[in-house]
């Protein structure tokens, strides 16, 4: 059991596959920092730090520093993957998906089923996502419903470094194309991952907390907002499921059919605006499927329909809070 | 360095093969046999194959929507091509990918491209794929003269060049992107080439209607690549017979430009021509190729006609390896 | 009032629409046409014949035909928007959102909120979506779940010539950057459309049939087959509502609610996969704020989890058709 | 040409403005007073003020994320940017914006840019305008080293060309994209500017520390492009003094480089010496300028400091013009 940062996590596994698998390689802007400069390779990594000390041990061919063309990154990602190569490219921010959409969704994405299941395309694309850093419209955003929304990918969102070390294992164990998602108000979080080869397998959604009243859903950093709301309604006696999906496609809808059936009411917590979100796509699930044990309507807390704002007052009333979520709990439990 | 006869006897049914498969092709498709959109590459056969013909399983190749041509010049399986245009559960991608998706990865055929511009970075990642592996490899991408204004197309051409990755860009420039032609959509006054040049690259140019000037560039070109010298350009100037897809009526063409295309840019012409004159081959020997070819497209035809056709339960398949 | 056709209604209120106001200026691939050959100058237009006859009458600087090049399309609308022009871009297809989304999504979207609401982007980007032409994977989606997930842009999906005509002028009348989403299934079809000078103002969604028992909520191509659907239902003696959304974003919240507070039941139809779709949106939407009156599951008809295949077969398959749409209308109607 | 007693006064003073706008922000930022990421533009003030003294509120720019130089040459008011940069509800964007999103329609600056290379299209679009416009305006786009691998500002480059607007794209290259040098990320052995040239386009180079060679490139280039000789490039040789934002260590530096460029490529530096040793302004104007332009920032920040901030439903406002 070793306590480590969550971006300590994301760095480690990924040493740890290039040792074990020389398929494994890493591409991306500033993954290795420094080429070309005075200060020369290493000088300095990017910004995130998750990348450190990858070039040193396993050379230019393994690491591979990029240029900012952020299509031709993942591009050459599903080349290399479609060429047998494990690659693991890097987006500096989720927001760049804008600049490489097509890469994802039209090639990563579709190539097996288009290609009649005769190739597979291991792809892992990193990308930093979310806001809190104010860091305004372009540099804070939540894709994970888009992405989602994408048959052929598959998405992952870890909220703790021990879910970065499981689920990025997963992802390099398997031959499908992977989003993962990494929070970057999580880089920082500390937390203990145990130790061993063990990994989570994706679809499974994480417990929290258990309660009897109402089911919490959310991902990523909303795992925390959520929780501090669960624990303030507990001193009012109120019990919450807290569902952590971890991944969103595959998702564990049985773990949240299960908890809604039990509790009846359910409050889905998501970062991004709530049009087409994967709020929305769970109240539909549940709307569907768990439409006997619904005791109230369900309550979706997202971001507004607004780009995400700059200033720090701005940026604070637009993320999901705790407080917010609580608010919806109680009138979601204050329904008869 | 002459090519055997061995050699040119394949060359030749390789080409001639894409040119009938083409002819057949459009024939059904304006019966009403073929769905979709079908782009043909028939009038530029002696660039897929003279590029082809020097690579191996192990190289890679990216195509475009138009790629029937470099599928089969790679080897891809005839029957198995016809078959997925036919949209038969038999086809080489079972149907779901059709005309604009075929794809071989066993052949090192990366994949057709329904989105223009899109195979350039796919084919740098190959190309870095081959680099690792340290075997003098290399990936090979096929654009248009449209697809060279397409982002992506940049992009992968730098970073080719930065990470010395064995990429060969090849243009093949027919003047036309859909309805416009090159003079105009293509800013430059210069050509294609001289833009992979100012990223830095080593750019090669030849007549891509003249199978032996393509297939001796590329000799030289690959012998560059290959020694580790990083990614390298080439334009052929050539020539499409038919219209951008099936159906187009083509009226941006010149008078008697279609004719005069046939007549004077015909690849397998030209190529019957020079070796005839040259005693290489004899007319008969080209003639046996061009019956055999006929009789094989006519068969390929035939299966796939009468190849099973996919289910609804089909959808579903394939989408992810687990799920 | 005058019969045309769904594409002719879109070249004729563009053409209107260029008589009237010099502003407005028309770009994308092709849209001349012939462009630097012998043939020259609109020898033959785009795929779609949307912009037949344009440069002929405006002139190269008012219809400026570009390379291959959508980013740069995109972009120079929303250059265009902001130096006080009216620009229509044309994507040739609507998938060509995944080469251009950055511009869509980062830049004309959030000018104006980025710009604290000192500059207006009007730019209407058209791209003709949708599937039915054995185009495969990546010719034949449907996008605007993606698109109406985006905060700053107007989501428009005409499913008549009329609303073609209404919603084009409504969308050139107004200041926000608008995507118009033309099905390329519904191009050839023939209907009537009023004289005058009218628009259809978005949020207003249409009630194409009136019925007590079920509500059905549409886009597009799938309004027909819910249309026929209903028609179906009907010869039963089931009575349906018909809602024809007209615009995503805004959305006609109350038209919807209205309907399901009548009906009790609710199935969407979606030609998207289901995942983050409208589809969802619009369940929980409903599973929110209508929840008293739901008698029923909502059921969501939409595509499957997969690309769009290409066979005949495959693609019949795929969409949702009017079969499908019966079946979840009377398991809906079946609960109990 | 002779620049006037009063152009060189304005343009030193502008270039005074950018330069204590971005070191006083150095300091708030050291001091945790201001949010977000913020890029200093500061030591390629010579480019902002050399390219901008040429036009007027008709003319547009577009910038990118190190912005703040070219609006203030633009004339975005001081007040208004420091107020956006603290996210003031007073800010320039009401603090929706912030650092990277800095814009003012009115006075013909279309926004810093948070995407590398996103710019360039945005500049084609106005360009294209003001050719429909055919007053001889023109449009420039602002780009890095970095920025110039993007494809966008490929594709702005030759549709640029291809549409003959009147569109001028500026590199500043100061020789680093976040952490990684020219050398390696701009794969050609030539310079930027040579590929603007591939794409047909008439090119100019200079050094970006030296305001007037700035400016006499820039005379020529506009006279080129007002004349409606469509687009043009130029390359500016540049430094920053800053890290890439503030909080990088930039370990990627030089020993000593940090001390060499402010000691001999320090643009402010360079014209005070020209122009006194030239006799056109003396130390004392120059001093006079130095101590208005400080007080000037001191009051900026003053009233940053004090400014209204934002509330909870301005979230909302102006996502859309109606609804
Ligand atoms: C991103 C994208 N934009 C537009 C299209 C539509 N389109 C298909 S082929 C084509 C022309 C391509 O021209 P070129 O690259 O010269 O290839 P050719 O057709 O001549 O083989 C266009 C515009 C597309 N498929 N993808
Ligand atoms: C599309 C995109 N990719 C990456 C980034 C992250 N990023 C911001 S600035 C920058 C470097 C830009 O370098 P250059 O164009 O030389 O401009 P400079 O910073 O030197 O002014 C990078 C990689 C971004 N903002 N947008
Ligand atoms: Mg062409
Ligand atoms: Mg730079």
């Amino acid at each position: 059991m070793a306590k480590m940062m969550y971006r300590d996590a994301v760095r480690s596994t990924i040493f740890e596959a290039m040792e074990r698998d020389d398929r494994v390689v890493v591409l991306g802007e500033d993954v290795v920092g420094g080429m070309g400069t005075a200060g020369g390779p290493e000088a300095i990594g990017g910004i995130w730090a998750t990348s450190t000390g990858l070039y040193d041990r396993f050379g230019p061919d393994r690491v591979i520093d990029t240029p900012i063309s952020e299509s031709a990154i993942v591009g050459a990602a599903g080349g290399l993957a479609l060429a047998g190569k494990k690659p693991i490219a890097e987006l500096m921010f989720a927001d760049f998906i804008g600049v490489s959409l097509d890469q994802i969704w039209n090639q990563i994405a579709k190539f097996r089923y288009m290609f009649g299941g005769k190739s597979t395309c291991p792809a892992i694309i990193r990308m930093a996502y979310g806001g809190g850093f104010n860091a305004a419209a372009q540099h804070s955003q939540s894709v994970h419903h888009f992405l989602t929304a994408m048959p052929g990918l598959k998405v992952v969102m870890p909220s703790t470094p021990e879910d970065v070390r499981g689920l990025l294992r997963e992802a390099l164990r398997g031959d499908d194309p992977v989003i993962f998602l990494e929070h970057k108000a999580l880089y920082g979080v500390t937390g203990e991952v145990p130790d061993g080869d063990w990994t989570i397998p994706f679809g499974h959604a994480r417990l929290t907390r258990a309660g009897q009243d109402l089911t919490l859903v959310a991902t990523g950093l909303m795992v925390g907002r959520c929780e501090a709301a669960a624990d303030a309604l507990a001193k009012d006696g109120i019990g919450c499921d807290v569902l952590d999906l971890r991944t969103t496609s595959p998702l564990d809808e049985e773990a949240i059919l299960d908890s809604v059936e039990v509790t009846g009411r359910l409050v889905v917590v998501d970062e991004a605006p709530q049009r087409c979100s994967l709020a929305t796509d769970i109240s539909a699930l549940v709307a569907q499927k768990a439409f006997a044990s619904l005791k109230a309507p369900i309550e979706m807390v997202c971001a507004p329909h607004s780009p995400v704002p700059f200033a720090l007052e701005l940026e604070q009333a637009y993320l999901p809070s705790a407080g917010k979520i609580e608010a919806a709990a109680r009138k979601v439990l204050g329904y008869r | 360095m002459q090519l055997s006869r061995e050699q040119m006897l394949q060359a030749y049914r390789r080409m001639k093969i894409i040119r009938e498969f083409e002819e057949r092709l459009h024939i059904e498709i304006a019966t009403g046999a073929i769905a979709g959109f079908t782009h043909l590459y028939c009038g530029q056969e002696a660039v897929a194959v003279g590029v082809c013909e020097h690579l191996d399983t192990d190289d890679k190749i990216v195509s475009t929507h138009r790629g029937h041509g470099h599928c089969l010049a790679k080897g891809c399986d005839v029957d198995g091509m016809m078959k997925e245009i036919w949209g038969s559960r038999e086809g080489l991608c079972k149907g779901k990918g059709g005309s604009m998706h075929i794809a071989d990865v066993d052949v090192g055929m990366l994949g057709a491209n329904g989105i223009v511009g899109a195979g350039a970075p796919i084919a740098v990642g190959a190309a870095l794929a081959a680099k690792l592996d340290g075997k003098g490899k290399v990936s090979i991408t096929f654009s248009g003269d449209g697809a060279c204004n397409q982002g992506t197309t940049f992009e992968a051409m730098n970073m080719a060049v930065v990470t010395k990755a064995p990429c060969i860009f090849v243009f093949e420039n027919n003047h036309y992107s859909e309805h416009t032609g090159f003079e105009y959509a293509v800013g430059t006054q210069l050509d294609i080439a001289s833009r992979a040049e100012a990223f830095g690259m080593k750019v090669w140019r030849a007549d891509g209607t003249d199978f032996f000037a393509v297939h001796e560039t590329m000799r030289d070109l690959l012998v560059y690549v290959r020694a580790g010298h990083g990614p390298a350009a080439v334009e052929f100037d050539t020539e499409r017979f038919f219209g951008h897809f099936e159906g187009d009526p083509q009226r941006y063409r010149g008078e008697g430009e279609l004719d005069r295309i046939r007549e004077t840019r015909d690849c397998l012409k030209k190529f019957r021509a020079s070796v005839v004159s040259a005693k290489l081959l004899t007319d008969a020997d080209i003639d046996a190729i061009d019956a055999e070819v006929l009789s094989q497209i006519d068969a390929a035809v035939d299966a796939a006609r009468a190849a099973p056709r996919p289910t609804p339960e089909d959808v579903l398949a394939d989408v992810y390896v687990a799920y």
